[in-house]
């Protein structure tokens, strides 16, 4: 009979919760669906916006209308053509009470979508919005069938997009197997008939199924396996550097760390390079909140590795031993609690007494992010494709830091509602020096990321800033 | 009549059980720490997109009028959707049941394959090489922790002969190696319990009478002993296998095994409210029934508690 | 769930495992002394640990990460560089902790429950063992994760959880001692001789079913040193960086091939405990019910 | 007109690990048609003994060190295992104390007749059905196939002991050593059960050795009784020999030891002390610490089993071990 | 006379586990037993396994909440009395069980477990070892001995040591539920001579149960024949070993071995006709309340009154009663 097609099979360390793009917030899931569903612009390789399902778009010299010209003759997987309906559909639903999606706020700011015709959309705002076009970028921007939505749709288990591939099955905590959408938008990709993303738990498993050959992908592996993986001639490593911001949050609420001089002791103590280097298997120093590739980058280098100065601060803010510090760690992220470790045993060295808490992710985002209940924490905030993104709230009450800059919160605020890069650039920077200084955190850095990947497979992509893996470019080599 | 009201009985315990287990859960897990709108809203929401998912999930009521209605829901079966998924709890159980189920069952086949002839040996011939090994296996079962088993069983089947797959699965290959961590450890029990009952009944005063019939070693051990040996080891068998059908939570996840362990393990990290409930319920009726079962097997083998 | 059935295999389960004949009965006592000397030495050791292991168990040699045996570190170092001997040592401490602890809490609810429940009989009695057997039809791991995520994570909370889990196991025993003892003759002599309740419970019915209890102590013991290593792989044990052997069979097991001493010897260590623990549960139940033949 | 030994005990010695001396040279005679009560207190050796003659001795502990069991002419110690097997409830058969315990609780009643028809007669499954049947009717439960079907524990006391019985005789052996059939059972079975061996006795033409430590027991079955006291006999005579002219102090004082309502308001006779352990058995004659008329001698010397002479209105063969035979006895 | 117990119209039932617990079903046990013992003297009980001997004598001193019927112990309802009060007459009346092996706590010293009761007491120590060494004596166990555990006693040494620890309380009133079953013959003659000498020298009075009618009739005054939980023959010694009147009385007389069959069962021959495959009179274990005489099934002299009601005892003269309805003319 016929030879079957080779499948791309990848692996992934955990399950998405769901695969309907507006009921979640999940990392994982997003990487997920970027197959599966398109948005209407999209981050290109570098980070630059671009048109996808919109051809083009216009803005109203105001900043509040936004014209959206639709791209021809794409369908989704059902046979449904893609029209302004859909869009208009999509952000409905995102919009609506009923959908409690969680993603809802960044779209807070339409007012009204007109579609005046099948392939053109306006979307009038109530407030200047720079982050909008990133929003639509972002994986919650996916656009939905109309007819689909009005039906109820069951989307978090049957997908239906119009993305280059379509869902297949879905075994939870097993696999994700995606079929190419053969009438995909972009002629001749993707390239690959077969997909299928092999949901991996224990990492020595992944490692061992690149090399027995049974994986072609392995995503996100860790540093100390790449000897082990660099022995087989068949696997190239690739290392990125993610967007991740690496930092250790201190609760500016709660003596002792509410004194700038125990926060900056702490930036002090720690050897960030070792931490990067041993907890997140390397990386590069980033002090500040925007990462290393973002346009909007601009480091600060105001205390450098120096643990005297840091035993001196503490003498000086009459820290001692005595004073307990908590150290709340996400129990399910082994590289933070990694970091943790260090971070405690830096800090010992210095003369903090510092007690480390495990708890699980979902205690840890209501009670240590939402409730602030903690002294410090170990986490990463992800890549956003706008600077509001990542810094919205800061300097104000509500954020997990508990860190009140009037400055810095205006300068944010105003930022968010400024257009133009060089104006916007000149606000953030203000903003970020101020907490570059004042130290709600301390910055690490990024991560390396690394993906190891069998020889014949080129053209993997994932989106910068989103990490979202993106199969429309690979290929096998013949 | 008597057997009706055996039934009947058994039936009620089996409720006042479900009913003890599920109200325990049910406040337990809304005490701890942690809510399900909150993971679902992630690390950026505001306190308005949390208060609009409590409100969406339902779990903005107040506790005792949650947990009537949920009671009314159990009632008819209904388990209601996964709070964090989107998807019914009971399709999203009965999915992974399958796996739970086929997992279970050959691990304890491989536990009783082992564990039997081993036990019965040991106890005829005690003291002899069979027993030593009989005696090593239970004390290692007791002594290896499942994980390490499976890792190292992965490493020496899966990644050094590659005869077995790795991960995924499907066909029954992809269970032989979870099926043999998982039914070691059990296999330790069986065999204990194997080899200590059949030493007993070797010991009662009926072999006496075996021996003075003048039947031969053969039919005193393995016909006469033996058929008694074995009751009590069914029974352990039985709730071993109760045990194992809650979800082998270290097995699944070291072989990437979509049962139902693990994903009662997201259910609580994600404190997925109505799929924890759910799940509890579903395991506690299944450990019942399969209690029950058990009960009447041994009831129906054992001719002195024959249930009339 | 109080079936024929359980009652005998739980019977039976807590006979021992190694009962020797009486020509072999140095080589039982040889298995048990050695049990009781390596526990002792184990004892010892977690009691002396900051006077006898080599290094602070938790400071990183971030420069020699993963060095294998050796005389500087004699069992090798970690993925932090720690020194494993230190280690191992202080993991003596979490590992007896647990099974002392989580063991006492077991034996006091169970031994509680079970004497209330076998006292009162009747309706009392019913809805305890009922309460007990809901305890047992939870999933076990599933029970700890929801103890523990009720309790907060750390070591103490993970041996209140395995306490709780076993005291069901703990309150069958006493259950089913208790009313067998009832009915002993000295029992009803006592109460014809006019000692109260409490007094009768206390003079004879905790002492004689005490061993069985001890029994099911040693046996739960081992268990439960191997079920918080269990519940480290799931991380949910212990705190890091207190050293635990759980928790350092769970960090091993990414770099087994890397540097297998990490597995190796916190493993043997945890087996040999394990072991340990069982021959003296074996040996003592023996000593206990002397005429049971095997 | 001598008749023939059907058995022949001689010198039989058991111990049990490490240090029990069971049996200290017990010796028996058992003729064909003969009811033989053994009579003797707890531990004193009857169960070895029968568990010896029976093959059946749990060994190791017990060990047979000395002595011969002589069985139609043919030492039974001597032959190998298959051969003993294929006397052992076909030649010789056993009925034991605790019907419920000795019964295998998991087969029907038929079962464990029927497998030792076919295994020592070579029986088909409904020949060995048949004959089962009859032997259940011959024991009085009945040709039925109820009983035929039921469960040990399905019948009460008295008819689980009619089963055993029935496997007892199920393959015709010629000698059934009956070890206290009646001690488990209540007074009024305990009637029936003697009665039905008596019954057996004269239809089956079978010897049989019947155990006990009741004096009244043995009375009504036996003709000829051997007292066992610490593991050996010490006396043996005709039954109204024993009863009327005892002639070992222990024979004599065990039997003043019942208690009779005729005798009222007197003090009963007791032996003091108690039964000695097998484990440390008294040296010379091992009643000697009890005994009322013991003397130097007695703690010194073992006594051997020996004929009383004939005259002075002895009856038959009557045998005692005591050195002080026929002393005059102080009451 | 002087009565010093009084039984009155007692039952006991034993309920089914009842609620959820699979199986058991209620036993009457003991069913409207009624009898008095005069103080001084020995009253006897025979019966045969299971008909509730045990029960009654648990019963009887209070061990067991009896389910109706009233203990009246030297002018006193037992029944009537708070708890508290209870205590101190408890101590008046003891018992010593069949099983010497599970009378004492092998836990305990012998000293231990004989100076209980006068622990409760609250007897100071002196007094209390003074006491339990003379006891000891009393009864033959050599006083040094008191420090040793229950296993290193004989069976007979340890019915003595029970029957020491009983003295303890200065009882007026002993049960003796079976006390030389688990003896051996010889030994058995040792303890009962103890009992008859501790009787006379501690002028106490005797509840002796036992199945052994021979055993029973050498020791007693009175005696009450015992069958499924209800007494349907009661008398003096005498009357009950020469003149039986209840065909179960008769049976069991028949049955002592080693003696003549001395009585015929009226109507019948021999006592042999209900030999095997009985129905309803297999010995049904605690006798379930139904309706007839429960003799039915194994009666040789049975009419079809007997399947209509329960025979209740009636006088047959010189304090004989007896529970049948076909004694024609009874008294002699
Ligand atoms: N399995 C054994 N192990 C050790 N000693 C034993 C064993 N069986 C019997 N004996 C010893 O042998 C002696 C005789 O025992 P045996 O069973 O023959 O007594 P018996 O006369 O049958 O007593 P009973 O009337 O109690 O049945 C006992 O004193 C006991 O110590
Ligand atoms: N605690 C109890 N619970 C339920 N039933 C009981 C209990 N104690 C005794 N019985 C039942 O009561 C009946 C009488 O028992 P009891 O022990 O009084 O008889 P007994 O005459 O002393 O017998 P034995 O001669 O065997 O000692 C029996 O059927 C028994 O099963
Ligand atoms: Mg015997
Ligand atoms: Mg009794």
């Amino acid at each position: 009979g016929q030879e079957e097609e080779r499948a791309l099979n990848v692996s992934l360390s955990g399950n998405p919760d769901t695969l309907d793009p507006q009921k979640t917030s999940g990392t994982l899931t997003f990487q997920v669906l970027k197959s599966i569903y398109d948005t209407l612009v999209e981050p290109d390789e570098n980070g630059k916006i671009v048109p996808a399902l919109a051809e083009s778009w216009d803005v109203s010299s105001d900043s509040l209308e936004w014209t959206f010209h639709l791209r021809k003759g794409v369908v989704f997987h059902n046979g449904d053509s893609f029209t302004s309906k859909d869009v208009k559909a999509t952000f409905q639903r995102i919009l609506s009470k009923d959908t409690a999606s969680p993603k809802a706020k960044e779209f807070s700011a339409i007012s009204e979508i007109d579609t005046p015709d099948d392939y053109t959309v306006i979307f009038k705002l109530k407030t200047v919005s720079a982050p909008f076009l990133a929003s639509l970028a972002s994986g919650w921007g996916a656009i939905l069938p109309k007819s689909l939505i009005d039906s109820g749709h069951d989307f978090a288990s049957k997908p239906v997009g119009t993305g280059p591939y379509s869902l297949v099955e879905w075994v939870r905590d097993s696999r994700v197997v995606l079929q190419k959408n053969p009438k995909y938008w972009i002629a001749g990709h993707p390239k690959i008939d077969k997909v299928i993303i092999n949901i991996i738990p224990e990492r020595s498993v992944a490692v061992q199924g690149m090399l027995s050959g049974q994986l072609d992908i392995a995503f996100r592996i860790n540093k100390e396996d790449i000897p082990t993986l660099k022995k087989d001639p068949n696997i190239r490593i690739e290392k990125d550097l993610s967007a991740l911001i690496l930092v250790m949050s201190m609760n500016c609420s709660r003596p002792p760390l509410n004194d700038l001089r125990v926060r900056q002791a702490i930036n002090y103590a720690i050897d960030k390079q070792k931490v990067l280097d041993i907890a997140y298997g390397g990386g590069k120093i980033v002090n500040t909140f925007m990462d290393y590739s973002n346009p909007y980058y601009k480091d600060f280098h105001f205390y450098s590795y120096n643990p005297d100065k840091a035993r001196e601060l503490l003498k000086e803010a009459g820290v001692g031993k005595d004073t307990e510090i908590q150290m709340f760690l996400p129990q399910n992220y082994e590289a933070h609690v990694k970091a943790g470790e260090m971070y405690q045993e830096m800090l010992t060295k210095v003369g903090l007494n510092v007690k480390i808490k495990l708890v699980d992710w979902s205690t840890w985002i209501s009670d240590v992010y939402r409730q602030a209940k903690y002294d410090l924490t170990v986490i990463g905030h992800t890549g956003k494709l706008d600077p509001d993104g990542t810094l919205a709230g800061y300097g104000g009450p509500k954020r997990y830091v508990r860190w009140v800059n009037d400055e810095c919160k205006s300068l944010i605020d105003q930022a968010r509602v400024t257009i133009g890069f060089e104006k916007r650039k000149a606000l953030y920077d203000k903003a970020l020096e101020i907490m570059a200084r004042e130290v709600p955190f301390m910055y690490l850095g990024s991560p390396y990321v690394y993906n190891a990947i069998r020889n014949d497979v080129v053209g993997f992509r994932v989106t910068p800033k989103l990490d979202t893996l993106d199969f429309r470019w690979t290929e096998f080599k013949k | 009549m008597k057997l009706f009201i055996f039934l009947v009985k058994r039936f009620l315990r089996l409720i006042i059980t479900i009913f003890l287990v599920s109200t325990i859960i049910f406040f337990v897990i809304r005490v701890i720490p942690g809510d399900p709108a909150a993971v679902i809203a992630g690390i950026d929401a505001t306190d308005e997109d949390i208060e609009a998912i409590r409100a969406k999930l339902g779990i903005d009521k107040p506790l005792a009028l949650q947990y009537t209605e949920w009671l009314q829901r159990v009632a008819i079966f209904d388990f209601g959707k996964s709070m964090i998924t989107d998807q019914p709890v009971t399709k999203l159980i009965m999915k992974r049941f399958p796996v739970t189920l086929t997992l279970a069952f050959f691990g304890i086949l491989f536990g009783v394959i082992i564990a039997i002839p081993l036990g019965v040996i040991s106890a005829v011939k005690r003291w002899s090489l069979w027993d030593y090994l009989g005696m090593a296996m239970s004390q290692l079962g007791m002594a290896i922790p499942s994980f390490w088993l499976g890792i190292i069983l992965l490493l020496i089947f899966a990644v050094q002969f590659h005869l077995f797959p790795l991960f995924g699965f499907g066909g029954i290959k992809y269970y032989i190696l979870p099926s043999l961590s998982l039914g070691f450890a059990r296999a330790a029990v069986i065999l204990r319990l194997t080899r200590a009952s059949m030493v007993e009944e070797l010991s009662k005063e009926y072999i006496v009478t075996a021996k003075a019939k003048g039947l031969t070693e053969r039919m005193i051990k393995y016909k006469h002993a033996l058929k008694n040996a074995l009751l009590p080891v069914i029974t352990v068998t039985g709730i071993q296998f109760g045990y194992m059908l809650g979800g082998a939570i270290i097995i699944e996840q070291v072989f990437s095994l979509p049962g139902l362990g693990r994903l009662f393990l997201t259910g609580i990290y994600q404190r997925d409210f109505t799929l924890i409930q759910g799940g509890v319920v579903f395991v506690a009726i299944i450990f019942s029934l399969i209690n029950f079962a058990v009960d009447v097997m041994y009831s129906l083998l054992n001719p002195k508690i024959r249930i009339q | 769930m109080n079936s024929h059935g359980q009652k005998a295999s739980e019977k039976l389960l807590q006979k021992p495992l190694i009962k020797p004949p009486r020509s072999k009965a140095s080589q039982r006592n040889r298995l048990f002394y050695a049990s009781i000397i390596y526990l002792v030495i184990l004892g010892a050791a977690a009691l002396a640990a900051p006077i006898i292991s080599p290094y602070n168990p938790n400071d990183q040699h971030l420069e020699e990460r993963f060095a294998p045996p050796s005389g500087k570190y004699l069992l090798g170092t970690d993925n932090f560089g720690r020194d494993l001997f230190s280690r191992i040592i202080y993991g003596s401490r979490s590992a007896l902790l647990v099974g002392i602890v989580s063991v006492s809490i077991a034996v006091v609810i169970g031994l509680t429950v079970g004497m209330i429940a076998a006292l009162s009989e009747g309706l009392v009695d019913n809805i305890l063992m009922l309460l007990m057997d809901s305890i047992l039809s939870f999933p076990t791991v599933l029970l700890a994760i929801t103890v523990v995520s009720f309790l907060g994570y750390g070591l103490l909370q993970v041996m209140l959880a395995i306490g709780v889990i076993f005291s069901p196991v703990f309150a069958r025993i006493v259950r089913a001692e208790a009313l067998s003892i009832k009915t002993e003759g000295y029992v009803e002599a006592s109460r014809a001789l006019g000692s109260s309740q409490l007094k009768i419970v206390f003079l004879h019915i905790i002492p004689n079913l005490l061993g069985k209890v001890v029994v099911q102590g040693s046996i739960t013991f081992a268990i439960s040193v191997v079920i918080e290593a269990s519940l480290s792989f799931l991380g949910l044990g212990t705190q890091p960086p207190t050293a635990s052997w759980g928790l350092m069979l769970k960090d091993a097991r990414n770099y087994l091939v890397q540097a297998p001493w990490m597995a190796i010897y916190p493993g043997v260590a945890l087996a040999l405990t394990v072991l340990s623990f069982n021959i003296i549960g074996d040996t003592l139940s023996e000593k206990i019910n002397p005429r049971i033949q095997g | 007109m001598e008749e023939k030994a059907l058995l022949r005990v001689e010198n039989l010695h058991v111990t049990f690990e490490p240090k029990a001396r069971a049996v200290r040279g017990v010796s028996l005679e058992i003729r064909e048609r003969e009811v033989h009560g053994l009579v003797g207190e707890s531990g004193s050796g009857k169960t070895v003994t029968s568990s010896a003659v029976m093959g059946i001795l749990p060994e190791p502990p017990a060990r047979i060190n000395m002595g011969k069991i002589i069985f139609k002419g043919k030492n039974i110690l001597e032959l190998e295992e298959e051969e003993k097997r294929s006397i052992r409830g076909k030649e010789i058969a056993m009925v034991f104390q605790e019907p419920a315990k000795y019964l295998n609780p998991a087969f029907k009643i038929g079962e464990q007749i029927g497998e030792m028809l076919r295994l020592h007669l070579g029986m088909s499954r409904s020949e060995a059905l048949e004959r089962t049947l009859e032997i259940l009717g011959l024991v009085g439960l009945g040709a039925d196939k109820r009983i035929l079907n039921s469960y040990p524990h399905e019948l009460s006391g008295g008819m689980k002991q009619r089963a055993m019985i029935a496997m007892a005789i199920s393959c015709n052996p010629s000698l059934v050593i009956a070890d206290e059939p009646t001690t488990a059972l209540d007074v009024t079975l305990q009637r029936q059960i003697l009665k039905l061996i008596e019954k057996l006795k004269e239809s089956l033409n079978m010897s049989i050795l019947f155990i006990s430590h009741d004096l009244g027991i043995v009375r009504e079955i036996a003709n000829k009784i051997s007292v066992i006291y610490a593991g050996k006999i010490v006396e043996n005579a005709g039954k109204e020999e024993l009863f009327e002219k005892p002639l070992h102090p222990y024979t004599k004082l065990l039997l003043l030891s019942i208690p009779d309502p005729e005798k009222r308001g007197r003090r009963l006779k007791s032996i003091p002390g108690k039964v000695p352990d097998a484990s440390s058995v008294p040296s010379g004659c091992a009643f000697h610490p009890r005994c009322p008329i013991a003397e130097d001698i007695c703690s010194a010397e073992e006594p051997p089993l020996v004929p009383v002479k004939a005259g002075e209105n002895v009856r038959g063969l009557h045998l005692v071990a005591c050195h002080f035979t026929g002393k005059k006895w102080i009451e | 006379m002087n009565r010093l117990v009084e039984i009155k119209n007692l039952t006991k039932v034993f309920k089914g586990s009842g609620f959820l617990d699979t199986g058991g079903k209620s036993v009457t046990a003991v069913d409207r037993v009624s009898f008095d013992i005069e103080k001084g003297t020995i009253f006897g009980l025979v019966g045969e396994s299971g008909c509730g001997k045990t029960t009654l004598a648990r019963v009887s001193l209070f061990l067991e909440k009896p389910t109706s019927g009233d203990i009246i112990f030297d002018s006193v309802n037992l029944c009537k009395l708070s708890t508290k009060k209870l205590k101190s007459f408890r101590r008046r009346m003891q018992i010593v069980f069949q099983d010497p092996n599970s009378a004492l706590n092998p836990k305990l010293k012998i000293e231990t477990s004989l100076s209980e009761g006068l622990k409760n007491l609250r007897v100071p120590q002196g007094e209390r070892r003074e006491k339990v060494e003379h006891l000891m004596e009393l009864v033959g166990v050599s006083p040094g001995a008191k420090v040793k555990y229950p296993h290193e006693f004989s069976g007979g040494q340890k019915q003595r040591l029970v029957i020491a620890r009983a003295l303890t309380m200065d009882p007026d009133f002993l049960v003796l539920d079976e006390p030389v079953s688990n003896l051996d013959v010889s030994i058995q003659a040792q303890i009962i001579n103890l009992l008859l000498d501790l009787k006379d020298e501690l002028s106490l009075t005797y509840l002796f149960i036992s199945h052994d009618l021979n055993l029973v009739s050498y020791l007693s005054d009175r005696i009450a024949v015992m069958y499924l939980g209800k007494i349907v023959e009661i008398g003096s010694e005498r009357e009950i070993i020469s003149s039986p009147l209840h065909p179960y009385t008769i049976r069991l007389l028949n049955s002592v071995p080693g003696k003549k069959r001395a009585h015929p069962t009226p109507g019948v021959a021999t006592g042999e006709q209900a030999a095997s495959g009985a129905t309803r009179g297999q010995v049904k274990k605690g006798g379930l309340p139904f309706r007839g005489c429960r003799y039915f099934d194994k009666c040789p002299i049975r009419s079809s009154e007997c399947l209509e009601s329960e025979p209740e005892l009636i006088d047959a003269g010189d304090e004989h009663a007896v529970a049948c309805f076909n004694i024609k003319n009874p008294s002699p």
